[in-house]
C-alpha cells in the first residue's frame, strides 16, 4: 500500500476533530435548548428554568438524561428498520454540514473540514437531506398525523429549497466563488448591505427549512398534534431535538459566513485566534435573533406557507439577482464590495 | 473634451449617464404607477409628471452638453452572445438624439401636465398615467438606440402604447377597432422594416447592426439591393409616420382620448417614422442612382397634398388636426428625399411642427373639454368664454398656417429651398399647393370653432392652468422657435443638426414672397368663404361637386384598400358562388335534360326493339346465369369471405399487439435495442 | 478500474431497465428511469475523468440532470393527476390506447 | 490485476451503488425502494467524488436527492394509504422483462470488455494526478464560454425554458380542477 503511514495519520486527525466537532455539537445543542427556554423566560417575563443547579444551568443535562433513560416504544404499526433509523437519518446530515462551515483562519490553518470549491452548494444539498429522515420518520410511525407532518414537511422543504438557493447565488455571483470561506473571507463590506433582500429571503427561507417558529407547521401542535415526531420517544426524539437546535446553530454560521463577513472583526488575540471569536460571537448573536424573531410570531397557515415560498420569497430573490448582478457588471461598485 | 465621472468605469460621459436617466426616469415611474394600479388613482398622475419633469430637465442638460461638446461616444455593452452573433445595447447620444430628447420630453411633460384636469376622474387615469410613462421611455429609447435590432425592439414598445392608448377607452367599439387597425396597419409597415433589418444584418460585411457602422459595411452591395434595403426601411417609416397609402390608421386613432393625440399622432410618435429615415440617411444615400430617395420624396409630396385637401373638408376638428399631421407628415418625408439637402430641413420642420401641433392638438382637447363635441359646426363663438385657448390656438394655427415669422415659417421655407435646391419640379408644385391648402384649411377650423354665433348650447370656459399653462408655453414656443433656424439669425439649428458637413443655405427671396404670398390667399380665402360670407359654402359645393365628395371621402383610400385588398377575396368568392352555381349547375342540369330526352328516345327504342331480342336472349341469359350462380355462390363468394374471414381472423390476434400497456412497449423498445447490439456484437467485433 | 466504473454504469442502466419493464406502479417505473439516467451520467464522467478537460462531458450531466428534473416534474404530475382520476397509479388501468 | 488503492475505493462505493440499484428494483415496498434509490444516488454522488467532478455530485446529491427523490416520496405518500399494503408489485410479464434486461447489460458490457484498454486510458496518469482545473470552473467554462467553438449559451437557456415549461406543465397536470372537489 502506497504511504499508508501518512494516510493513516491523517485519518486519525480527522477522526479527533470529527470527534471534537461531535461533542460540540451535542453540547451546543444542549445549551441552546437552555438558551431558548431562557430567552423564551424573560420575554414572557418569566424567570425560566431555574431548579436544576446553580440558575437553572444544568436543566439540559437533566433533560439529556431523562431523554435517555427512557423506555424505547415501537409502535406496532411502524415500520421498524426506519422508525429506528430515521432519526439518524435526519441527524447526521446537520453534523456532515459542519464540514463547509469556515471557523476562521487560527494559526495560517483554515478551520474548515472540507475546504472545497462548492462548499455553498454542498452545504445546501447536505440540509436538505434531512428531510428524508424527517420524511421516513413521519411514514414509518404508521400514524396519519404523522404522515400528514412528514407530507408538509416535504412540500415545505422542496418550495423553500428554490428561494434559498436562489439567494445564496446572489452570494455567489458576487464572491465569484462557491468556497464558503472565500466568499465570508472576501467581503469588504458584509454582504448584507448589498445582499440586504437575498439576506432576508435567507433568513425566512432557512427559518421555514429549519422549522422554527412561524414556520414549523410539520410539528403544528393544535392540528398535527406533534407531527411526524408524534410517536418518537427516548433517544430517537432526542435526535430529532438535537438535529433540530444543530440546524439552528448550523444556519447562523452559514448566515454569519455568507452574509456577516465571517470571522471578521477587530484583531486583538494572538494566532487569528480573534477571527475565531468572532465568527462564534456573530453565530451565536444570530442564534439569539432567530429565536428572539421566532418567538416572537404566530405561526402561519399551511396555503399562506406556500404563497409566500412561491409569490413573495421566490420574485425576492429574482429581483435580488438582477441587483447582484446590476453590481457584479459595474467594476467600480464591485470594488467597493468585494476585496 | 469628457466628462468621464469618476465613480463609473468605461466611456460613460456625463451626457451618456444623463440621457439613460432621462430614459430611466419614466420607465421608473411606468414601473411605479403600473404596478400600483388602482391605488395610484390620486397619486399616479402626480409622479409621473415630477418623472417626466425631472427627465425634461437632464434631457435639456443633455442638449446643452451636447451644444458644448459635441456628440457623445458611443456607448455600449453585449446584450446578446451566441455563437458568432453578437447584439450590442448601446446609448447613442448625439445632436440628433439630444434634439429629439428635447422635443420628447417637452411635449410628454405638457402632456401630462394637460391630462391631469383632461383625464381628471376617469377610472383607469392611472393605466393611462403608466401607458404614457412607458411610451416615453419607448419613444427615447428609439431616440437613443445605436443599432437597428434595439432600435426596432422600442420601435414595436412604441407601437404598442399607441394600440394601448389609442384604446384606452376599449369598452367604446370604435376605439378598439381604431386601435386594431392602427396596430395592423403599422405593422404592414413594420414587416418592412423587419426585413431590412435582417437583409442589413445578412448583407453586411462584416455583420453588424450598429447604425454608425452599417452604410461602410454595406457600401459594397449590388445596386439593386441598396435601393431595396432603404426603401424596405422606408415601409415601416410609412407605417409609423402615416404615409400614403398606410395612413389610414392615423384619422382612426382620433378615438383615443384627445392628449394622447397630441402626443402621440402629433409630436413623438409619427415623429419616429421621420427619425428613422433621417438616422439612417447613410443608407439611403448609398445608392448611386438616388431612386429611393426618388421615391421617399414623391410618396411625401403626395401625401402633403393628398390630406391637405381631405383636411379642407373635414367637420370633425381633430380629423383635420390628423389629416394635417399626414400632410406635414409627408412634407418631412419628402424633405428626406431630397438628402442632404433636406435632411436638416426635414428636422427641423419636425421641431417646430412637434411644437404647434402638439399646442393645437392641446387646445383642441381644452375645447372639446369645455364643450363635450368634436363637431366643429357644433362650436363657434368660443373666443369670448375662452380667450387663452382662442389666442394660443390661433398662434398655432398661424405658425402651422406658415406665415412670416412664425415657427412654421422657417422650417417650410427650408423644405422649399431643399425642393428648388435639388430641381425637383413636380414635388416643389405640390408643396406649393399644399402650401395653400393649409392656411385655408386651418383658417376654416380656427373660425368655425371658435368666431361666430354660438350654434348650440353650451357652457364652455377656461379650464385650470394645468390646461392652459402648456398652451401658453407651445404657443410661445411655437413663436419663436422657428429662429432658431432662420436664415436672418445665423442658422444655429443648420449648424447643430446636419447630414456629412454644414451648408448654409442661400436666402431665396423669391420662394419666401412666393409662400407667403400663398399663405395670405389661403387665409384670405378662408375668411372669405367662413367669416365675410363672399361666396355661399353651398354653391360651392354645388359647383365643385365632384372635387368636394373625393375629398370628403377621403380619395376613397379606405375604399381602395377595401377594393383591393378586401373586396377581390368577396369577388373571388362571389363568381366562384356564380360559377357554381351557373356553369356547373347548368352543365348538370343540361346533362340531365339531355338525359331525360336521350331516355325517352331509348325507352322507345328498348321498348320496341330491343326487349324483343332481350326477351329471347333473356331465356337464354336465365339458363346461363343459373349456371353462374351456382358457381358464385359457392365458389367465388366461398373465396371471398374466406378472405374476408382469414383477415378478421388475423386481424383479432394482431391486434393484441396494441395493448396499451406501456411496459410492453418498452420491453419491445429494449429488446429491439439489445438485439440490434448484439447483431452488431456478432458481425462487426467477433468476426 | 474504467471497466469497473463503466459496468457499474451498464449495470445500472440494466437495473433501471429491469424495473422499468417489470414493475406496475407508475412512480417505481419513474423512479427506474431515474436510474438509469444515472447508469448513463455515471459512464459520462468516468469517461469524462479520462479526457483532458472534462468540461464537456460534464456539462452533459449537468443538462442530463436539467433534463431529469423536468421529467420527474412532469411524469410526478401525471401520475397524481392520474391518480386523481382513477384512484389508482398502476399501469394496468391506464392501457386506455388499447384495441 | 494489482489492485490499488483508488480502485478499491472506487470498489468499495461500487458495491452499495449496485446493490442500492438491485434493491430499488427489487424491493416490494415502494418507500423502501425509493430509500434504496436515494442509497444509490449518494453512492454514486461519492463515486463523482473520487472521479474529481465535485460539482456534478454536489448537483445530484441537490436535485437528484434533494429535490427529486423528496419529490417522489411526496408523490408516495400522496398516492399510497398509509399501509402501504400492495399486491403484487410485479406486473405480467417480468420474466420476459428480466430477460431482455440481462440480454441489454450482457451486450453493453460486451462492448465494454471489447474496447481496447488503449482507448480508454488516454493521458490517465496526468489526468488522475493534478487535474487541470475544478469541476466547477471546467464545467462554467464549457457552458457560458464565449468562445465560440462550444456554444452552449443557448443550450443552457433551452435548458431553462424545458425547466420552466416542466414546472408550469406540472402544476397544470396536478392541479385540482374547479369542478372536482
Amino acid at each position: 500500500m502506497e504511504n499508508f503511514v501518512p494516510y493513516l495519520i491523517v485519518a486519525l486527525i480527522q477522526v479527533a476533530i470529527s470527534l471534537g466537532i461531535f461533542g460540540f455539537v451535542m453540547v451546543n445543542a444542549l445549551l441552546l435548548t437552555l438558551a431558548e427556554r431562557k430567552l423564551l423566560g424573560w420575554m414572557h417575563q418569566r424567570l425560566g428554568p431555574m431548579e436544576v443547579g446553580p440558575w437553572g444551568l444544568f436543566q439540559p443535562f437533566a433533560d439529556m438524561i431523562k431523554l435517555l433513560t427512557k423506555g424505547d416504544v415501537i409502535p406496532k404499526a411502524a415500520d421498524k428498520f426506519f422508525y429506528s433509523y430515521s432519526a439518524l437519518i435526519a441527524f447526521t446530515p446537520s453534523f456532515i454540514t459542519f464540514a463547509f462551515i469556515p471557523f476562521g483562519l487560527v494559526g495560517g490553518i483554515k478551520l474548515v473540514a472540507a475546504d472545497t470549491e462548492i462548499g455553498v452548494l454542498m452545504i445546501s444539498a447536505v440540509m436538505a437531506l434531512s428531510v428524508i429522515g424527517i420524511i421516513l420518520g413521519g411514514w414509518s410511525s404508521g400514524n396519519k398525523f404523522s404522515l400528514l407532518g412528514a407530507v408538509r414537511t416535504a412540500a415545505q422543504e422542496i418550495s423553500y429549497e428554490i428561494p434559498k438557493t436562489l439567494a445564496i447565488i446572489a452570494v455567489v455571483m458576487l464572491a465569484g466563488s462557491m468556497n464558503v470561506y472565500h466568499i465570508s473571507s472576501i467581503q469588504r463590506v458584509w454582504f448584507i448591505a448589498p445582499q440586504f433582500i437575498g439576506f432576508l429571503v435567507f433568513f425566512v427561507s432557512s427559518l421555514a427549512e429549519i422549522f422554527r417558529i412561524p414556520f414549523d407547521l410539520a410539528e403544528g401542535e393544535s392540528e398535527l398534534v406533534a407531527g411526524y415526531n408524534v410517536e418518537f420517544s427516548g433517544i430517537r426524539f432526542a435526535f430529532f431535538f438535537f438535529a433540530e437546535y444543530t440546524y439552528l446553530f448550523v444556519t447562523s454560521a452559514v448566515i454569519t459566513a455568507l452574509y456577516l463577513g465571517g470571522g471578521s472583526g477587530p484583531e486583538f488575540l494572538p494566532w487569528g485566534l480573534s477571527s475565531l471569536f468572532w465568527f462564534l460571537l456573530k453565530s451565536f448573536a444570530m442564534v439569539g435573533f432567530i429565536l428572539w424573531f421566532s418567538r416572537s410570531l404566530p405561526r402561519v397557515r399551511a396555503d399562506q406557507l406556500m404563497n409566500m415560498a412561491w409569490k413573495i420569497m421566490l420574485p425576492l430573490s429574482l429581483v435580488n439577482i438582477i441587483w447582484t448582478a446590476f453590481i457584479v457588471l459595474n467594476e467600480n461598485l464591485l470594488k467597493i464590495v468585494v476585496k | 473634451m469628457e466628462h468621464t465621472v469618476a465613480s463609473l468605469a468605461g466611456s460613460w460621459t456625463l451626457t451618456s449617464i444623463l440621457a439613460v436617466l432621462t430614459m430611466a426616469f419614466p420607465l421608473l415611474g411606468f414601473i411605479i404607477v403600473g404596478l400600483c394600479g388602482k391605488i395610484a388613482k390620486e397619486w399616479g398622475p402626480k409622479l409621473a409628471t415630477v418623472t417626466i419633469f425631472l427627465s425634461l430637465i437632464t434631457s435639456i442638460v443633455v442638449l446643452g452638453l451636447v451644444i458644448a461638446n459635441g456628440p457623445a461616444p458611443t456607448v455600449s455593452f453585449v446584450w446578446l452572445q451566441s455563437g458568432n452573433l453578437t447584439l450590442d445595447f448601446g446609448f447613442r447620444v448625439d445632436q440628433l438624439c439630444a434634439m429629439m430628447l428635447c422635443v420628447v420630453t417637452l411635449v410628454s411633460f405638457l402632456v401630462h401636465l394637460f391630462s391631469q384636469d383632461y383625464m381628471h376622474g376617469d377610472p383607469g387615469i392611472a393605466r393611462f398615467y403608466a401607458e404614457l410613462q412607458l411610451f416615453t421611455t419607448a419613444m427615447l429609447g428609439v431616440v437613443t438606440a445605436s443599432n437597428l435590432l434595439q432600435l426596432f425592439a422600442f420601435w414595436e414598445l412604441v407601437g404598442l402604447c399607441s394600440y394601448l392608448l389609442i384604446g384606452f377607452w376599449f369598452h367604446k367599439r370604435s376605439a378598439y377597432q381604431a386601435a386594431k387597425k392602427a396596430f395592423f396597419v403599422t405593422k404592414v409597415g413594420d414587416m418592412g422594416l423587419f426585413t431590412g433589418i435582417v437583409m442589413c444584418f445578412i448583407l453586411s460585411n462584416p455583420h453588424t447592426l450598429s447604425l454608425e457602422a452599417l452604410p461602410s459595411a454595406l457600401a459594397s452591395l449590388a445596386p439593386a439591393l441598396l435601393i431595396i434595403i432603404p426603401l424596405l426601411i422606408f415601409m415601416g417609416a410609412m407605417g409609423k409616420s402615416a404615409q400614403f397609402p398606410l395612413h389610414v390608421w392615423l384619422p382612426n386613432a382620433m378615438e383615443g382620448p384627445t392628449p394622447v393625440s397630441a402626443l402621440i399622432h402629433a409630436a413623438t410618435m409619427v415623429a419616429a417614422g421621420i427619425y428613422l429615415v433621417a438616422r439612417c440617411m447613410g443608407l439611403f444615400t448609398l445608392d448611386p442612382s438616388g431612386t429611393a430617395l426618388k421615391v421617399v420624396t414623391y410618396v411625401g409630396s403626395f401625401t402633403a397634398i393628398f390630406a391637405a385637401t381631405i383636411a379642407t373638408v373635414q367637420d370633425d376638428i381633430k380629423k383635420v388636426l390628423a389629416y394635417s399631421t399626414i400632410s406635414q407628415l409627408g412634407y418631412m418625408v419628402m424633405a428626406l428625399g431630397f438628402g442632404k439637402f433636406g435632411y436638416t430641413a426635414a428636422l427641423f420642420h419636425l421641431m417646430t411642427h412637434a411644437m404647434f401641433k402638439g399646442l393645437l392638438f392641446l387646445g383642441s382637447g381644452s375645447v372639446i373639454h369645455a364643450t363635450h363635441t368634436q363637431n366643429m359646426h357644433e362650436m363657434g363663438g368660443l373666443f369670448k368664454k375662452m380667450p387663452i385657448t382662442a389666442w394660443t390656438f390661433i398662434l398655432g394655427s398661424l405658425a402651422l398656417a406658415g406665415l412670416f415669422p412664425f415657427a412654421g415659417f422657417w422650417s417650410k421655407d427650408a423644405i422649399l429651398v431643399g425642393a428648388e435646391a435639388t430641381h425637383s419640379t413636380i414635388p416643389l408644385i405640390l408643396a406649393l399647393i399644399t402650401a395653400f391648402l393649409t392656411p385655408y384649411y386651418m383658417t376654416r377650423c380656427v373660425w368655425l370653432t371658435f368666431f361666430g354665433k354660438p350654434r348650440k348650447e353650451n357652457h364652455a370656459h377656461e379650464a385650470s392652468w394645468r390646461t392652459t399653462l402648456p398652451l401658453i408655453i407651445l404657443a410661445v414656443l411655437s413663436v419663436v422657435i422657428g429662429f432658431v433656424g432662420a436664415p436672418f439669425f445665423g442658422e444655429l439649428f443648420q449648424r447643430f443638426i446636419f447630414f456629412h458637413e454644414f451648408e448654409s443655405e442661400a436666402v431665396n427671396w423669391t420662394l419666401i414672397f412666393g409662400s407667403t404670398g400663398l399663405v395670405l390667399a389661403g387665409i384670405f380665402l378662408g375668411l372669405a368663404i367662413y367669416a365675410w360670407g363672399w361666396f355661399k359654402k353651398e354653391t360651392l359645393i354645388r359647383i365643385l361637386k365632384p372635387l368636394y365628395l373625393f375629398f370628403k371621402n377621403k380619395w376613397f383610400v379606405d375604399e381602395a384598400w377595401t377594393f383591393i385588398a378586401v373586396k377581390p377575396l368577396f369577388y373571388l368568392s362571389e363568381f366562384c358562388h356564380w360559377f357554381d352555381r351557373t356553369v356547373i349547375d347548368g352543365a348538370v342540369n343540361g346533362v340531365a335534360w339531355l338525359s331525360v330526352i336521350l331516355g325517352n328516345i331509348v325507352y322507345w327504342f328498348d321498348a320496341g326493339i330491343v326487349d324483343g331480342l332481350v326477351n329471347l336472349a333473356g331465356y337464354l341469359t336465365v339458363k346461363v346465369s343459373e349456371l353462374v350462380k351456382w358457381f358464385d355462390e359457392n365458389v367465388i363468394d366461398g373465396a371471398v369471405n374466406g378472405v374476408a374471414a382469414l383477415t378478421g381472423f388475423i386481424g383479432s390476434k394482431v391486434r393484441k399487439v396494441q395493448t396499451g400497456y406501456l411496459p410492453n412497449y418498452a420491453t419491445i423498445m429494449f429488446a429491439s435495442i439489445a438485439l440490434v447490439l448484439i447483431l452488431v456484437a456478432w458481425f462487426a467485433v467477433l468476426n | 478500474m474504467n471497466y469497473l466504473l463503466l459496468i457499474l454504469g451498464a449495470a445500472i442502466f440494466s437495473f433501471g431497465v429491469l424495473g422499468a419493464l417489470t414493475l406496475r406502479n407508475a412512480i417505481r417505473i419513474l423512479m427506474c428511469i431515474e436510474l438509469m439516467l444515472n447508469g448513463a451520467n455515471l459512464t459520462f464522467i468516468a469517461t469524462a475523468s479520462q479526457l483532458p478537460d472534462p468540461g464537456l462531458a460534464q456539462s452533459m450531466v449537468v443538462f442530463a440532470i436539467a433534463i431529469a428534473a423536468s421529467e420527474t416534474i412532469v411524469g410526478l404530475g401525471a401520475i397524481v393527476a392520474m391518480y386523481r382520476a382513477k384512484g389508482w397509479v398502476t399501469l394496468e388501468q391506464f392501457s386506455l390506447l388499447k384495441w | 490485476m494489482n489492485v490499488t488503492m483508488s480502485q478499491a475505493l472506487y470498489m468499495a462505493l461500487a458495491f452499495p451503488a449496485l446493490v442500492f440499484a438491485a434493491l430499488t428494483v427489487t424491493v416490494k415496498n415502494i418507500v423502501h425502494a425509493a430509500i434504496c434509490l436515494i442509497g444509490c444516488l449518494l453512492s454514486i454522488a461519492a463515486i463523482y467524488v473520487g472521479l474529481h467532478a465535485d460539482f456534478i455530485a454536489a448537483a445530484q446529491i441537490a436535485i437528484y436527492v434533494g429535490a427529486i427523490a423528496i419529490l417522489i416520496l411526496f408523490s408516495i405518500m400522496f398516492t399510497h394509504d398509509v399501509s402501504g399494503k400492495q399486491m403484487s408489485h410485479l406486473n405480467r410479464q417480468a420474466v420476459l422483462g428480466v430477460f431482455v434486461a440481462l440480454a441489454l447489460f450482457g451486450s453493453i458490457s460486451f462492448f465494454i470488455m471489447n474496447t481496447s484498454e488503449s482507448q480508454f486510458t488516454t493521458n490517465f496518469q496526468g489526468q488522475m494526478a493534478l487535474p487541470p482545473k475544478t469541476s466547477l470552473m471546467a464545467v462554467g467554462d464549457v457552458l457560458y464560454s464565449e468562445n465560440a467553438s462550444t456554444p452552449y449559451m443557448v443550450p443552457v437557456e433551452m435548458a431553462s425554458f424545458l425547466l420552466l415549461a416542466a414546472v408550469v406543465g406540472g402544476i397544470e397536470m396536478a392541479k385540482k380542477k374547479e369542478d372536482e372537489v
